[in-house]
């Protein structure tokens, strides 16, 4: 793996960029793994690289049926934050922020991850009440927030609508200066590339097809390209973890709905943090290329077909104009969905299954993309012991029968309410 | 967008309509603990054809059940739920 | 063409009537009280109105219909809840398409037809009086938003 | 005035503050062309100069600002745009100017920033970055962004046709006339401003007319016969069930709308959909071809033929079909040098045409700059040889403008004659007619320029070595290149990129073009507005605003309102120079020592009627109902079914078999779904009548010591005692009147029919006046609940807590039977270190920061939060509620309510959650 560099760069420009070799192998399936993921979206891949570079599990293969951060991994609206209320989410979220701090030296992959700053609109009273509860949560942990003026504010993103006659007025809001985006692409090839060079291999185009059992123990995947044994089965596949899992016997607390997101055509920069709101439903960045970056809502109906409702997003689209009015001429280039596995209380479900030898990182609802590099880590960490990293275990399959959810907005077990 | 054939008022557009749940999460009364605990909690997810509970929320406020297949969409069933009623 | 008009009506009583257990009996008493029959899902007879699978609005006084009724349903009052709004003139179903999902262009959408739909993101119940009028119920609270809206979408009616 | 005087040109506009004149029904694009305007625009990543390419929506470089302030529209395709006058055009993404543009330099240094340059470099801290994307994201983006709200209005309107026809040339002509004459409702949408299609560049004879006529004709047809024909629409995006978003223009981009309204978007549903979309033309990929001067072939002839206006006087023809001939015939007639006629074929491919025709020919390089073209070398047969010209024309063979086709799930079939994707099987009721089905045929070819310089995506500057880069470091699948290199993501959105970059990519990989995959189409087909996304629902009605049957008499005493949800809600009535604070501890003062008055009306409120009422009720609330005797009502929760409570209210028996159920305002359309659900989906047999009255009734609350005095006078008859009812009149209007309080005084509140909303207010309104009281808001009622001890949903009630946490456990129905029930049982229910509701007292007297975190001492982990804080109503001090782990036994503790955020730290004390007559004595009268 030749490195990547200024310098590496500025020698292509002499030799008409040759030396540039495959980031990542297209090796064929082996008949057995240590470890078999199942799934090459940036968890999985960042699961794989943690393996091979931290615990010394080489042995590793990421199994991908169509290309690797094909699903939500390239589909989300590529936000970073740890702003959360709940102790155990702020905290499985902080630790993934960390690792994005210093990802791009760590992979030899610039990520472009981009702390401009993860805000939070307030606007009424108990808005800013909520939101410096959030703030003193996250700072009661060392985590940091920030509430803010509608003064200062205003310095910040000044083409946001401050007027009193605004149908939700600004009253101020709450930043966490060390959120902010990614490049979605990027994450999932350098952990690809990374993982590939410590020795895992990357199967692409190979979908598994079924889960081999011997009595409780999943032994093996049947794949488009034939079985392959694992000593251990991880599920990383976002929106079709239950689908995946009912290969194994397997009913989750997970419902499979779209998410959809959309893009505008690029303009000089307008928008200078990741923009949300407490009292509505949408959220704002602008791309690196000058897009203003969309999200809303989900669907809120069972789907696995990347395929929304339009009028969701129109609906988005009317919050943000709510917000920056002067978006309304620039118009949307894309738009796109995503299958979200939306758990029963809004949190990720990490840890073994009741199968012997199968373990699950799903339910991520559309909070996955941010929580990659942690979600990687702590689950190989999982993985490599057989046991849950101690801040994943509040995640646990079986907390749903315990009684023992980790509800952010309190809102109870149906996802569509969520 | 889909088009909803309401058993009371004929096809209408979705956004007049609002899921409520797969008919596998019914917790009926009087369940037992652990019936009710996995009714509420584990789904059969199946990324094809499954039944589902809706309202025509902002419409005749009737329920009904659709089978529905979650990758294309297509509605094979459909049926009024609730009291009896006249035509 | 006539001029497209937008009007508030004043407010009157309305019930409405909802049925349990086996409708039938009920609904045979009632028509005879009525004169006509109970209406049909999507329709509307005289000061009766179809909403949903069990209920009926009454408009105007009701005090007739509990006798009959007897132990077979129930009639609450509604009328506080409701602005009714008469859109008059040739244009009513296209200015009723806007922001709307329903198809009010529809010929079989006709005089007596009865449909509820989301209009601006408001639940509204119309009813057709004629091909040159149509009736909206609106929730109260929401009429405020919905009158500024059509007076606003009204310039674009055959514009 | 500058540009080239033209017969018939009167319409006045700019491009980069040079007046010009258009003639009637032109385009920028042909404007700009006629006035001799070639360099129009700069590209993304490098700056290379841009002229125009095409004739259509699928312009990748001819990207304009339009219009002013509000109404500005960056990123306008020049050739997509009909000249009005006061146009105003300025061309982007240069700076200081087009003709001298600083970022060319970007181009300079081309040779080190490959694609996917930016992933190798830039490392260091996350700041670090930072830093060099700020410079990054200057650079990027290509309009200038908008700076104020748009003053125009858009409008969305529903639209249902039998066949909906989306292309108004002739095949689509045809199709709309036919479903006509066979009684269909038909819409045809058409995207330019006049029918016709590729008519408009090719007229010939139909039916015996002339192109003009024809057209005139069925569009008369049409028109008679009650078919809906949208121009300057656009078909965006085909959905599920055959239901299309079309976009329409109703004045220009940058155009002042007569009537308010600048655009619509149409919410169609079709029973069927013709799609009569046409073709999209494929550039060549050689050296230079992103000059000013290199054309497409049709664009050309379009320029030509429909504005008449040649785009040169010498010209080379490139080209892989016949099409191309077509072309040069226009050109000749127009007076212009065809050159050459470079055919990528063999002979005896255009033997016939007349021109000098060079088979075996690729081109190689364009000569010139961003003047434009100066001329073209191709390899021949093997050979170099250079061309003078001043236009390249060029075609690289037809791909159908499959898009919507493909959205709405239909396959797609290569078809290696026309080396393009054509509609295959349609998964919706959809097909496709007219040259859309129908590709010409293609000659394949390798290209044989510089790879560095042969753009395939002209916006994004991808090239032929870019794709060829990323097949070498790995990245193989379609959509990895596409992502790696930016191809396609452009605004053009790859219409003219995109099968040459599959032909290149399978090229790099040794594959078939079907072999290297296909990128999915998504909508839109052109970029659409965001105005038009959201429709009305802008500024004021971004979010609907519900009014309760009071507004009109709040809105006479000017108070502080307060966004509750969609509501408007009173929150203080403040007196002179009062403050939120002043006029919320006046009003609640008043409560405590005579009388107030507020408006309840918005609580969720049902009416249950019927022999299974009680019946029912008990499976909705998790207290006791059946034993409620008529008249009496009792505080009641609700349990969601994984046991945990979602709602509170109050439950009344007005009769044998008829109850008043009441909930909180935020919950009403969930509590509204949620009886509907367990009445129709679990209690269907139940005869029990459930109507939601939350409209229907208005309500006034009336709290005090004077409360019970002022509705004895308002009523004449003795008022129910504490969790009682009655039925009197107030001003002449029935009501009803329920005993209970929120504040912790003695307390009514009235319901009654709304449309007396006003009378009945004013009538109660001055018997408490005249007891000395006045009206109170939501600021006082929320300093008198949490120094009751009364809580409210969302903060207090969370949805996380169960009745055993919120000290009501003792309230559940202890027959079981409730929502919830069976799952209350669960172990971590009744596990230690659960939050339970709890009340602090202030130590030092201070305020206590709501929201804040409970910790034990400074530096701790926290257990537990403040929900609500506010200061006694009478005594000094401050009082909150909270959340605390194992609270309930920790009564008496003393431990810091502290707020990082906002500098604030108290020390506080936990106690009972009821800091107000606790034992209710004020009850009794």
């Amino acid at each position: 793996m030749g490195r990547y560099s200024a310098l590496s760069l500025l020698r292509g420009a002499f030799n008409g960029q040759s030396h540039w070799r495959p980031a990542w192998r297209h090796p064929d399936p082996k008949p057995a793994y240590d470890v078999v993921i199942i799934g090459g979206g940036g968890h999985g891949l960042a699961t794989a690289y943690y393996l091979a570079t931290r615990h010394g599990i080489r042995n590793v293969a990421v199994l991908e049926k169509g290309y690797i951060g094909g699903g939500n991994t390239g589909r989300n609206t590529t936000i970073v934050r740890s702003n959360y209320r709940q102790e155990p989410l702020s905290r499985m979220y902080e630790t993934s922020l960390k690792l994005w701090q210093t990802l791009s030296d760590e992979l030899n992959y610039n990520v472009m991850f981009s702390p401009r700053g993860a805000l939070f609109l307030g606007h009424s009273d108990a808005d800013m009440i909520r939101l410096a509860e959030k703030g003193d949560a996250m700072r009661n942990q060392g985590i940091d927030a920030e509430l803010l003026s509608v003064d200062q504010l205003r310095k910040i993103e000044p083409l946001l609508d401050f007027s009193r006659d605004a149908r939700f007025p600004i009253e101020g809001g709450m930043i966490q200066w060390r959120g902010g985006t990614a490049r979605h692409d990027a994450v999932a090839w350098g952990f690809a590339r990374g993982a590939d060079a410590a020795g895992v291999n990357i199967i692409q185009r190979c979908e598994v097809t079924g889960i081999v059992r011997e009595g409780n123990r999943a032994v093996a995947v049947e794949t488009t390209r034939g079985r392959i044994a694992a000593g251990t089965i991880a599920i990383c596949v976002a929106g079709h973890s239950g689908h995946v899992a009912a290969m194994a016997g397997l009913k989750l607390p997970v419902e499979s709905q779209t998410l959809q997101a959309m893009v505008t055509e690029g303009v000089k920069p307008m928008v200078q943090t990741v923009v949300m709101s407490q009292s509505l439903h949408c959220y704002i960045n602008q791309s690196d290329k000058g897009g203003i970056v969309f999200g809303g809502d989900p669907d809120n109906w069972p789907s696995y077909a990347q395929r929304g409702q339009p009028m969701t997003l129109e609906g988005a689209v009317a919050q943000g104009l709510a917000l920056m009015p002067s978006l309304s001429r620039l118009r949307m280039l894309r738009c796109w969905a995503g299958v979200t596995d939306m758990s029963f209380d809004g949190a990720p479900i990490i840890g073994p299954t009741p199968v012997d030898g199968l373990w699950l990182n799903g339910g991520w609802c559309y909070g996955g993309f941010k929580a990659t590099p942690g979600s990687g880590w702590l689950f190989a960490d999982s993985l490599a012991h057989g046991r849950p990293h101690e801040i994943v275990e509040p995640f646990s399959l079986h907390r749903f029968e315990r009684g023992a959810p980790v509800d952010e907005n309190g809102v109870g077990p149906m996802p569509n309410h969520r | 967008m889909l088009t909803i054939a309401c058993p009371h008022c004929g096809p209408r557009a979705q956004a007049e309509f609002v899921y409520e749940r797969t008919v596998d999460s019914v917790v009926p009364l009087d369940a037992e603990p652990a019936e009710a605990v996995a009714a509420l909690f584990t789904r059969a997810n199946p990324r094809g054809e499954d039944d589902e509970i809706w309202r025509h929320t902002h419409g005749c406020g009737g329920w009904l059940v659709m089978r529905r297949h979650r990758v294309t969409h297509a509605i094979s069933a459909i049926r009024a739920i609730g009291p009896e009623t006249l035509p | 063409m006539t001029e497209l008009t937008i009007t508030v009506l004043d407010a009157v009583p309305m019930a409405v009537l909802e049925l349990w257990g086996d409708p039938a009996p009920a609904a045979k008493r009632l028509a005879k009280a009525l004169g006509h029959a109970l209406p049909a899902a999507g329709r509307a007879a005289g000061p009766v109105m179809r909403l949903g699978p069990t209920t009926w609005l009454i408009e105007g006084d009701h005090a007739a219909l509990a006798k009959p009724l007897g132990e077979g349903g129930a009639l609450t009052e509604v009328g506080g809840g409701y602005a009714r709004i008469r859109i008059a003139g040739a244009g009513w179903r296209e200015l009723l398409m806007e922001g709307g999902l329903f198809d009010a262009e529809s010929p079989d959408f006709a005089t007596d037809c009865v449909a509820t739909t989301l209009i601006e993101h408001v639940t509204v119940t119309l009813r057709v009086e004629s091909d040159a009028a149509c009736l909206a119920y609106v929730p109260a609270s929401h009429a405020g938003d919905l009158l500024h809206f059509w007076r606003q979408a009204r310039v674009l009616v055959a514009a | 005035m500058s540009g080239v005087a033209r017969e018939g040109a009167t319409i006045g506009f700019t491009f980069d503050g040079t007046r010009y004149l258009a003639r009637p029904g032109e385009t920028l694009a042909a404007a700009l062309l006629a006035n001799g305007v070639r360099l129009v625009g700069r590209s993304f990543k490098y700056h290379r100069p841009r002229g125009i390419l095409t004739a259509g929506v699928e312009e990748p470089n001819a990207l304009v600002t339009v219009g002013r302030g509000g109404r500005t529209e960056p990123n306008t395709r020049a050739t997509d745009l009909f000249v009005y006058e006061g146009l105003e055009a300025r061309s982007q993404n240069r700076w200081p100017g087009l003709a001298f543009d600083l970022g060319a330099v970007f181009g300079l240094a081309s040779k080190a920033l490959p694609a996917g340059f930016y992933y190798k470099t830039f490392f260091g801290h996350a700041r670090t970055w930072l830093k060099y994307e700020a410079v990054i994201r200057r650079a990027a983006g290509l309009g200038p962004a908008p700076t104020e709200a748009d003053p125009d209005h858009f409008s969305q309107r529903a639209l249902f046709a039998d066949v909906a026809v989306i292309g108004g040339g002739r095949a689509g002509l045809l199709a709309a006339r036919e479903a006509l004459r066979a009684g269909k409702r038909v819409v045809l949408i058409e995207q330019d401003a006049v029918l016709g299609g590729g008519l408009l560049r090719d007229p010939r004879e139909i039916d015996g007319q002339g192109s003009a006529g024809w057209i005139a004709t069925v569009e008369a047809e049409l028109r008679s016969g009650g078919a809906r024909i949208l121009t300057r629409t656009t078909a965006t995006g085909h959905w599920d069930d055959n239901m299309l978003c079309l976009a329409q223009k109703l004045v220009e981009p940058g155009q002042v709308p007569g009537h308010g309204f600048a655009q619509r978007m149409w919410h169609l549903r079709a029973g069927e959909v013709v799609y009569a979309t046409g073709l999209i033309e494929r550039p060549i990929p050689f050296a230079n071809n992103d000059r000013p001067g290199v054309m497409l072939s049709r664009a050309v002839r379009t320029y030509i033929r429909r504005f008449g206006v040649v785009p040169g006087r010498r010209v080379v023809v490139a080209t892989t079909n016949d099409d191309a001939y077509e072309t040069a015939r226009a050109l000749r007639d127009a007076g212009a040098e065809v050159v050459a006629v470079l055919d990528t074929r063999p002979a005896p491919a255009g033997a016939d045409s007349g021109f000098a025709v060079l088979n075996d020919s690729v081109p190689q390089a364009a000569k010139g700059g961003r003047r434009g073209v100066k001329g073209l070398s191709a390899v021949i047969a093997g050979a170099e040889q250079h061309f003078a010209a001043d236009l390249i024309a060029v075609s690289g063979g037809f791909s159908p403008a499959v898009h919507l086709h493909s959205q709405a799930g239909g396959a797609l079939d290569w078809d290696e004659g026309a080396r393009a994707y054509k509609a295959g099987a349609a998964r919706q009721a959809a097909r496709t007619v007219g040259s859309a089905g129908d590709p010409p045929a293609s000659g394949a070819f390798r290209p044989v320029g510089n790879a560095k310089a042969s753009f395939l995506d002209f916006q994004n500057d991808v090239t032929l070595a870019d794709i060829d880069l990323a097949w070498r470091e790995g990245y193989r699948s379609v959509e990895h290149v596409k992502r790696y290199t930016t191809l396609g993501m452009a605004t053009d959105q790859g219409k003219t990129s995109n099968l040459p970059a599959l032909e290149a990519l399978a090229h790099a990989g040794g594959m078939t073009v079907p072999e290297a995959g296909i990128t999915t189409f998504r909508p839109p087909y052109t970029p659409v507005t965001m105005g038009a996304m959201a429709g009305a629902a802008q500024g004021e009605h971004a979010v609907p605003t519900r009014r309760p049957a009071l507004y009109a008499v709040h809105a006479a005493k000017d108070p502080i309102w307060l966004n509750a949800g969609y509501w408007k809600r009173p929150r203080a009535y403040p007196r002179g120079s009062e403050t939120l604070a002043q006029a919320g501890l006046r009003e609640a003062r008043s409560v405590r020592q005579l009388v107030g008055l507020t408006d309840v009306s918005t609580l969720a409120k049902f009416e249950v009627n019927g022999p299974d009422a009680a019946r029912f009720l008990e499976r909705i609330c998790a207290t006791t109902v059946a034993k409620l005797a008529i008249g009496r009502g009792r505080y009641t929760i609700m349990l969601r079914e994984d046991g945990l409570v979602f709602d509170d209210g109050t439950v009344w028996r007005l009769g044998e078999n008829r109850y008043l159920l009441t909930s909180s305002t935020s919950g009403a359309s969930r509590m509204a779904t949620h009886i509907s659900y367990v009445r129709n989906h679990l209690m269907p047999e139940a005869k029990v009548s459930v109507i939601c009255v939350q409209e229907h009734y208005a309500a006034i609350a009336v709290a005090g010591p004077k409360s019970v005095a002022v509705m004895e006078q308002l009523t004449g008859e003795a008022p129910p005692r504490h969790m009682s009812a009655s039925q009197p009149t107030i001003a002449g209007v029935p009501v009803h009147l329920l005993a209970a309080s929120f504040s912790g005084e003695r307390a009514f509140e009235v319901h009654f029919d709304a449309r007396h909303a006003a009378a009945v207010w004013q009538a109660i309104d001055d018997a408490v006046a005249a007891a000395g009281g006045c009206a109170y808001g939501l600021e006082a009622m929320e300093l008198l609940r949490i120094e009751k001890g009364h809580l409210v949903i969302g903060p207090d009630i969370d949805g996380r807590l169960s009745a055993d946490d919120l000290g009501m456990g003792r309230m559940l129905n202890p027959a079981g039977g409730y929502i919830g029930h069976s799952t209350l049982h669960r172990p971590a229910f009744a596990e230690p270190g659960r939050k339970q509701l709890v009340g602090l007292e202030s130590v030092n007297g201070d305020s206590i920061p709501e929201g804040a975190m409970l910790v034990p001492h400074l530096g701790a982990r926290a257990e537990g939060h403040v929900t609500g804080a506010v200061r006694r109503v009478l005594g000094p001090g401050h009082i909150a509620l909270a959340h605390l782990a194992d609270g309930r036994a920790r009564h008496g503790q003393e431990i810091y309510a502290r707020s990082l955020t906002r500098g604030h730290t108290t020390r506080v004390r936990v106690v009972a959650p009821h800091f107000y007559d606790p034992a209710g004595e004020r009850y009794r009268d």
